[in-house]
């Protein structure tokens, strides 16, 4: 097997081994409602860290998606409230905004050779506080076409539901991943994450190819935004503070290195799915103080990160012996 | 001896010139500013108040810096504070003497500090990973020890730690001075300082150099846990009170930003640790001059993100080089007349 | 019976002691409870609800962080055929989605707090400072609005500054020294008014450490009744609180019971009571009452 | 004098200005159809700056540039390439993380309805190789190949990408002579299609092998240009270094043979799993061990787990009978070890850090944090190695990530002599290096030598390895595999037992 995929192996392995271990402790996690709900209520998250992905493979961060997803969402519920445009519109706007608000955090990090962690801090404090300047209130959405959104669904066998929105997350890690790997846009990403000075001189767009990525993740944070808004029904400034660290915990399992330049789209979404894993367990097991859900979603993510680093070292070693 | 002096005052101008622009800019929403009396043993004013209330951000500064100088990242300072001023209540409720609690509270920083540095320079796994967990296994411990409720003490010692003052400035003032005094002397009066930045820059080349990068990295990581016990030793004794809840609540991104307002690149190597403390002090003028200013809090974040975008703007390499540009074209302008006549 | 219950996270004593007192609760009724904490966020709350109905409980408790955004998941735990109880806050859902809901005014306590002050200093100035809770949070909104209601018309009670402390002590202590350098070392300042007790106490040390008499050169009212404020009571340093009982899932649990053993719905809404404590109120016996709760 | 539309690249009066240097000074160039230009200097002389003005990497600050008689002014690299420049620069290859062919065509895959057909691109990549015998898993990430297989490939992307002018920029520094005669094969080749080419290069036998002209720079400025079959090599010398090279390498030997004494350093049985067979190895006081093979062969493991880089998980080492600790660097480097390593960028700079931090950073290290080195001693050290190397620097507070190649290389060495090491491991000291400093190595070696340090010297030029070596350890896949010893050692020599161990190769 390519190297490459070591960790991204791994990570399945883990994920599937994890999986294993819940069921034999709680049989009812096998059911097709767990498996949906995995989908749906992951739905946005899923979506803003593909956008993420693209963002740590060339070597950056983006900080602001968690706020960007909150101003969407108010936006939206603003703009529903108050005019009578239709929703499909209102989307259309706030992807345009949320994508301009990513290409222009690019664009500063790439002209004034600024870092992007701080960049996109100032965004997230700039996104919370335009959502909190439209509305401190919680806004809920009754358009129709919400509704008829959110009865849109498959019903799987055992009853779960293949939402909506859980089926655009799969389509947006399909094309992110045909993206990544099948676009020169993708390639350049690649190249920007193992050193600028040498994908400058190699010819990369560095300008195009930085604004472009953290236009795709504003792009992404935006759906996300929409997606979110459609998960609850409301847009809320206060909703989604953290996401980003969710998004960038989710990234790093699933084998990206934060360093840039090696990652998988496909393994962002394991990463999700095994955040996920964590989350219904806890509320399976149910009997968990608030103080020991932390202490243990912490211990989790130290153990999959070990694990993983173990399954790599272990098969490197063994390759370097045959 | 000029020569460094000379140095040091091109370092920090940046800095100095943002914090006094954010200073006057204060002032004119509000024209008391500057005022300053002596109160309660102590001088009293909205100056003060920036020192006194940047404390806990300053330390965690001094660490950071440290800290990201070697390539690194440490996000679980808030929650080491929380888990530092649960361990300094608890201990003082339960009849510990001062000291005793001090060296307790100090040494589980330094413990914290260890686990991280440990995860960092021996499992090597990505600082930004390795300290995200503590940073959120973290405040579950220290509500574990608090038991999710505010630890309320009146011991007067650990309380004057918080509110007390010497020689006129509020402790806590002193202690962050203080320490970021003996930090700076510690790693620039010995060759610290230089091996952290050659292993922040490249620890592959430190370590064929024969720095012991391991522990140097673990070392780092230890310092900025003891600055975020130094912290959350302040900001529970400031309140009488462990919150495990909110102490250091997302002060963690507030002590990244001094960092880099101060000038230190995330990608390691160079650094400053007076800078960094210029950065905290600009980081907490922004925050109590919004408090004084009266906007409503809706903008609050507004306002900051617009200040923070336009100190980085002006410090940026390319705004930097782009006013050396016009200071040159300026100099060579009168030249050109003459060339003309 | 089993019964899950989502609770927001453990940001405050106040929820810690919500939570511990659903826990003794649960236990002297013999229900298993499953409980799951949210970490501050609705969509880990969702998502809980969601792994509650997947293992097929009998009853939810939920304490929503948020009004809005419920309508689907309370719809599938309808169809689930499990009833759903709400604590402390109300929802912006129809009501048929949920059984009952347990929770105090939180307007009417904004308004208990603004009626006392507008009775205490009685027809004479005074400036007022408040001390928001989280910008956006539905406390930090209602609780401004009833206190605002009350104060309307009150020609001499004025808010001159209002910032948000963030329902914290450290901020909330904060935000006060900056209210008081601000307002003239705080003689222009004749009373404080906080979303909440902790950032009250935090605005007493303010107070105290810039030479002034809380209680008395500034008063003080807030609300929660937390075991810290009646000290301060005690010690003349506060002086009101409105209480919101952290027991909102006794109530809850009786009308579960009523309704699975006898099929009797409950009213709509099971309003607790918003009681107003001043130091006329013995408030050294509240907090020995009070101090074993978790708070 | 040709004339002016015969050139496809002209440059006149460049002027390239850094920040307290100036790097160029109206360097005039110019470049026909079908010849191979050598462009020749000193270390720092401006000759990568140069081109990396004519391909856009840098902003020049004067000159104009003619491109097939038009003025060109290419603004990044991308649009260098797209006039058809291809450039192999010096030390920033291609990207590590990348696979071979995604490095060989970034920005110009074949696609198929729009998406990167991977699967053509993998058949084309692997064609363009073979023109190189270069027969590798393109789908293997760059960074799994040796820097002689990653130089090839750079070559490679170059070659393809030039449709007029060639750049190459220090393009056999670690290439051995076999790829070095394929490489001027498709040199010639490409030649012949009337490619203009430029390329630099420290070795001069080189330079007459494959040049048609030469211009050489020194201090940023023009020399001269002129027909390399009128440029005799002394007289080229005196061009670059502007006075007479005493001595140059050769492979007349001092024979004082210097009978080496009694086994200093005894290494028995050494060895790690996976990276290189375990070997003996004795070294005198005041001996020259040479270590020579092909690329890959393990000389840079060798090295490494001689000096701890890499922990032996095999035999003894001692010294004077004593053990030795060479469980880290840092324990070897107590031990009075010292290592020069061969990528420079990546194990030996810490390119951030001032030229006198670089030079004193082994010392310092040794010395412990705690007991720094004052300052003014740290600065007379650095005046000191920036002198005895002739280490062409503005000052010694300049970030030694702003030197150039060579310097750099100078810099590393210092470091190493500061320490004041008994036992010296050398892997490639002389990569990069000007005839000029190339001499003064050579020298520094054997006065080291006579001083009584004992050295190990790993280099692919078997005439330099000749004229200082007592002894050469001949290795192949990663095993040692012949040892010849005074009267033995030499080029001939060498080459046969390079060459017998390969056809031992059980294949
Ligand atoms: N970015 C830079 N900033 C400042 N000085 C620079 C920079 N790049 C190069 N220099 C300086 O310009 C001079 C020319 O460097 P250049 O790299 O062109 O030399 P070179 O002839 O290629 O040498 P070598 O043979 O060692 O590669 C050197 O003195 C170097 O220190
Ligand atoms: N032609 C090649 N094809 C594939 N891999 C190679 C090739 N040459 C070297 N390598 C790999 O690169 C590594 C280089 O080994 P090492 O550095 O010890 O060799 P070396 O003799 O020092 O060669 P060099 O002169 O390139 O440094 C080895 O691990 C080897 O597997
Ligand atoms: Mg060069
Ligand atoms: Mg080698």
């Amino acid at each position: 097997m390519n190297p490459r995929y070591l960790p991204l192996t791994a990570t399945v392995a883990i994920f599937l081994i994890a999986y294993a271990v819940c069921i034999a402790q709680y049989p009812n996690m096998l059911s097709t409602r767990v498996i949906g709900n995995l989908l749906t209520d992951n739905a946005f998250l899923g979506i803003a860290a593909v956008g993420m992905t693209f963002v740590i493979l060339s070597g950056g961060i983006d900080l602001s998606i968690g706020a960007v997803i909150a101003f969407t969402g108010v936006f939206l519920a603003v703009l529903l409230q108050s005019t009578a445009i239709h929703p499909l519109a209102a989307f259309a706007l706030a992807l345009i905004i949320t994508t301009a608000f990513g290409a222009m955090m690019g664009a500063i990090i790439h002209h004034l050779e600024m870092p992007p962690f701080i960049v996109t801090l100032a965004g997230m404090f700039l996104a919370r506080g335009m959502a909190f300047v439209l509305s401190i209130d919680s806004i809920p959405i009754k358009h129709p076409f919400y509704t008829s959104l959110k009865s849109f669904y498959y019903v799987l066998p055992g009853g779960g539901r293949l939402t909506l929105i859980g089926g655009l997350m799969l389509v947006v890690f399909l094309v992110g991943i045909l993206i990544a790997h099948r676009t020169r846009f993708g390639a350049d990403v690649y190249a920007l994450g193992g050193g600028t000075a040498t994908a400058r001189l190699m010819g990369v767009p560095i300008g195009r190819t930085t604004v472009m990525i953290y236009a795709l993740s504003g792009f992404l944070a935006g759906l996300s935004g929409i997606v979110f808004s459609l998960y609850t029904s409301a847009g809320y400034s206060l909703a989604t503070v953290g996401v980003e660290l969710d998004a960038i915990a989710a990234v790093v399992i699933g084998g990206t290195l934060l360093t840039g330049g090696s990652g998988f789209v496909a393994g962002t979404l394991i990463g999700i799915l095994i955040q996920g894993l964590i989350q219904t367990y806890i509320t399976f097991d149910g009997s968990l103080s608030s103080w020991w859900t932390k202490i243990l979603i912490g211990l989790l993510l130290f153990a999959f990160i070990l694990l993983q680093k173990a399954l790599i070292l272990l098969s490197d070693r063994r390759r370097r012996h045959a | 001896m000029t020569g460094t002096l000379k140095a040091y005052a091109v370092r920090l101008f940046p800095q100095v010139a943002a914090l006094a622009i954010i200073l006057f800019m204060v002032s004119l929403a509000f024209p008391g500013f500057f005022k300053l009396s002596f109160q309660n043993d102590r001088l009293y004013g909205s100056l003060i108040d920036i020192l006194n209330r940047g404390a806990p951000v300053a330390l965690l500064a001094i660490g950071m810096t440290v800290v990201i100088a070697t390539k690194g990242i440490d996000l679980s300072v808030g929650a080491v504070m929380a888990i530092c001023g649960a361990v300094a209540a608890a201990s003082i409720t339960a009849g510990h003497s001062l000291a005793f609690t001090l060296l307790v509270t100090i040494s589980t920083g330094i413990l914290c500090g260890l686990w991280n540095g440990v995860l960092v320079a021996v499992l090597d796994i990505q600082p930004i990973i390795a300290t995200l967990v503590l940073m959120v296994a973290g405040r579950g411990i220290a509500q574990l020890i608090t038991e999710g409720a505010i630890l309320t003490f009146n011991h007067p010692g650990l309380i004057f730690i918080g509110s007390g003052s010497l020689f006129g400035l509020p402790m806590p003032v002193i202690i962050w001075l203080g320490f970021g005094l003996i930090v700076a002397l510690l790693v620039r009066r010995t060759a610290l300082g230089m091996l952290i930045e050659a292993v922040g820059v490249n620890r592959r080349a430190s370590r064929l150099s024969g720095v012991s990068t391991g522990v140097l990295l673990i070392a780092a990581y230890m310092l900025s846990g003891l600055c975020a016990a130094l912290a959350g030793i302040i900001a529970a004794a400031d309140i009488r009170g462990a919150d495990a809840n909110n102490a250091g609540l997302w002060l963690e991104l507030d002590a990244i930003l001094a960092v880099v307002v101060g000038g230190t690149s995330l990608l390691g190597g160079r650094f400053s640790i007076a800078a960094s403390l210029l950065g905290a002090m600009i980081i907490q003028s922004i925050n109590t001059g919004i408090l004084l200013s009266g906007f409503p809090p809706e903008f609050n974040l507004i306002i900051k993100a617009a200040i923070i975008v336009l100190i980085l703007v002006i410090q940026s390499p390319r705004a930097q080089s782009a006013f050396i540009w016009m200071s040159r074209a300026r100099a060579a302008e009168p030249k050109k007349e003459q060339e003309a006549k | 019976m089993t019964v899950g219950f989502s609770q927001i996270g453990s940001e405050s004593g106040w929820r810690a002691a919500e939570t511990t007192l659903t826990k003794q609760q649960a236990e002297k009724r013999g229900i298993d409870l499953k409980f799951a904490d949210a970490q501050q966020k609705q969509e880990n709350q969702i998502k809980a609800l969601r792994s509650f109905i997947a293992q097929g409980v009998d009853a939810i408790l939920v304490a929503p962080v948020v009004a809005t955004g419920w309508d689907e998941v309370l719809q599938e735990a309808k169809d689930a055929k499990i009833p759903v109880v709400l604590l402390d806050r109300t929802i912006d859902a129809p009501k048929d989605l949920y059984l009952t809901a347990v929770t105090s005014d939180l307007v009417h306590e904004g308004n208990v707090a603004g009626k006392w002050l507008v009775d205490t200093v009685a027809g004479k100035p005074c400036n007022v400072v408040e001390l928001q809770g989280t910008t956006g949070s539905s406390p930090a909104i209602d609780r401004k609005k009833g206190f605002e209601e009350a104060l309307a018309g009150k020609d001499n009670l004025k808010i001159v500054r209002s910032q948000t402390g963030d329902f914290t002590r450290t901020k909330g202590k904060e935000v006060m020294e900056s209210f008081l350098k601000a307002e003239d070392g705080g003689k222009n300042i004749c009373a404080v008014y906080a979303h909440n007790d902790d950032m009250a106490v935090g605005a007493i040390q303010a107070i105290k450490e810039a030479g002034l008499k809380p209680g008395t050169d500034i008063l003080v009212v807030s609300i929660d009744a937390v075991p810290d404020i009646f000290q301060a009571m005690a010690a003349g340093e506060a002086n009101a609180t409105v209480e919101l009982t952290p027991n909102m899932a006794g109530p809850a649990f009786d009308a579960l019971d009523a309704f699975i053993k006898d099929g009797k719905e409950p009213p709509k809404w099971i309003q607790t009571e918003s009681k107003l404590y001043t130091q006329a109120d013995d408030p050294m016996k509240v907090y020995e009452e009070k101090k074993g709760l978790g708070y | 004098m040709q004339s002016v539309s015969s050139y496809v690249l002209s440059a006149t009066g460049i002027d390239k200005i850094f920040p307290g240097a100036r790097a160029l000074n109206g360097v005039d160039f110019s470049l026909a159809r079908g010849e191979v230009h050598a462009l020749l200097g000193e270390n720092g002389a401006g000759k990568s700056t140069l081109i990396k003005c004519l391909t856009g990497a840098y902003r020049r600050d004067g000159g104009r540039i003619l491109l097939d008689g038009a003025d060109v002014d290419p603004h990044n690299t991308l649009e260098a390439q797209k006039l058809g420049i291809g450039t192999v620069y010096q030390e920033v290859n291609l990207l590590a993380n990348l696979t071979v062919a995604e490095n060989l065509f970034l920005g110009r895959q074949p696609r198929r309805f729009g998406l990167v057909d991977a699967r053509a691109m993998n058949k084309q990549a692997r064609a363009l190789l073979s023109q190189y015998d270069l027969d590798i898993d393109v789908t293997a990430e760059l960074s799994s190949f040796s820097v002689a297989v990653q130089q090839v490939i750079a070559i490679a992307r170059a070659v393809d990408l030039s449709g007029k002018v060639l750049i190459l920029d220090e393009p056999t520094a670690s290439l051995d002579t076999h790829e070095v005669a394929m490489l001027f094969r498709i040199v010639r080749r490409l030649k012949e299609r009337g490619l203009g080419i430029i390329f630099i290069t420290h070795f001069l036998e080189q330079v007459y092998d494959i040049s048609d002209r030469i211009t050489v720079l020194r201090n940023g400025q023009l020399v001269g240009t002129r027909d390399t079959s009128a440029l005799p090599r002394r007289e080229l010398i005196a061009m670059m270094l502007g006075r007479e090279l005493v001595h140059e390498v050769s492979e007349a030997k001092q024979s004082e043979a210097k009978a080496p004494g009694a086994a200093r350093f005894r290494f028995r049985g050494f060895g790690r799993k996976g990276h290189i067979q375990p070997f003996d190895l004795d070294v005198a006081s005041g001996e020259v061990v040479g270590i020579a093979g092909l690329l890959g062969s393990g000389r840079t493991e060798t090295a490494e787990i001689l000096f701890g880089a890499e922990r032996a998980d095999s035999g003894t080492a001692e010294v004077d009978g004593r053990p030795l600790d060479l469980s880290s660097p840092r324990a070897a480097i107590r031990e009075k070890f010292g290592f020069c390593p061969e990528d420079r960028k990546v194990d030996g700079i810490v390119g951030d850090l001032s030229v006198r931090e670089n030079i004193v950073l082994a010392l310092q290290a040794r010395r412990g944090w705690a007991r720094p080195i004052s300052r003014s001693e740290q600065d007379r050290l650095a005046d000191h190695y920036i002198k005895a190397l002739d280490i062409r620097t503005s000052d010694r507070e300049k970030p030694i990530r702003l030197l150039s190649g060579g310097n750099q290389q100078k810099a590393i060495l210092a470091r190493w002599l500061a320490t004041n090491p008994e036992f010296l491991i050398l892997d490639e000291p002389t990569r990069g290096i000007d005839v000029g400093a190339h001499a003064e190595i050579i020298r520094l070696i054997e006065t080291l030598c006579e001083k009584g340090m004992s050295l190990i010297v790993i280099s692919s030029e078997l005439e330099e390895l000749v004229a200082y070596s007592s002894r050469v350890l001949v290795l192949r896949d990663r095993a040692h595999v012949a040892e010849l010893t005074g009267e033995e050692v030499t080029t001939n020599a060498i080459v046969e037992a390079i060459a017998s161990a390969h056809e031992g190769r059980p294949s």
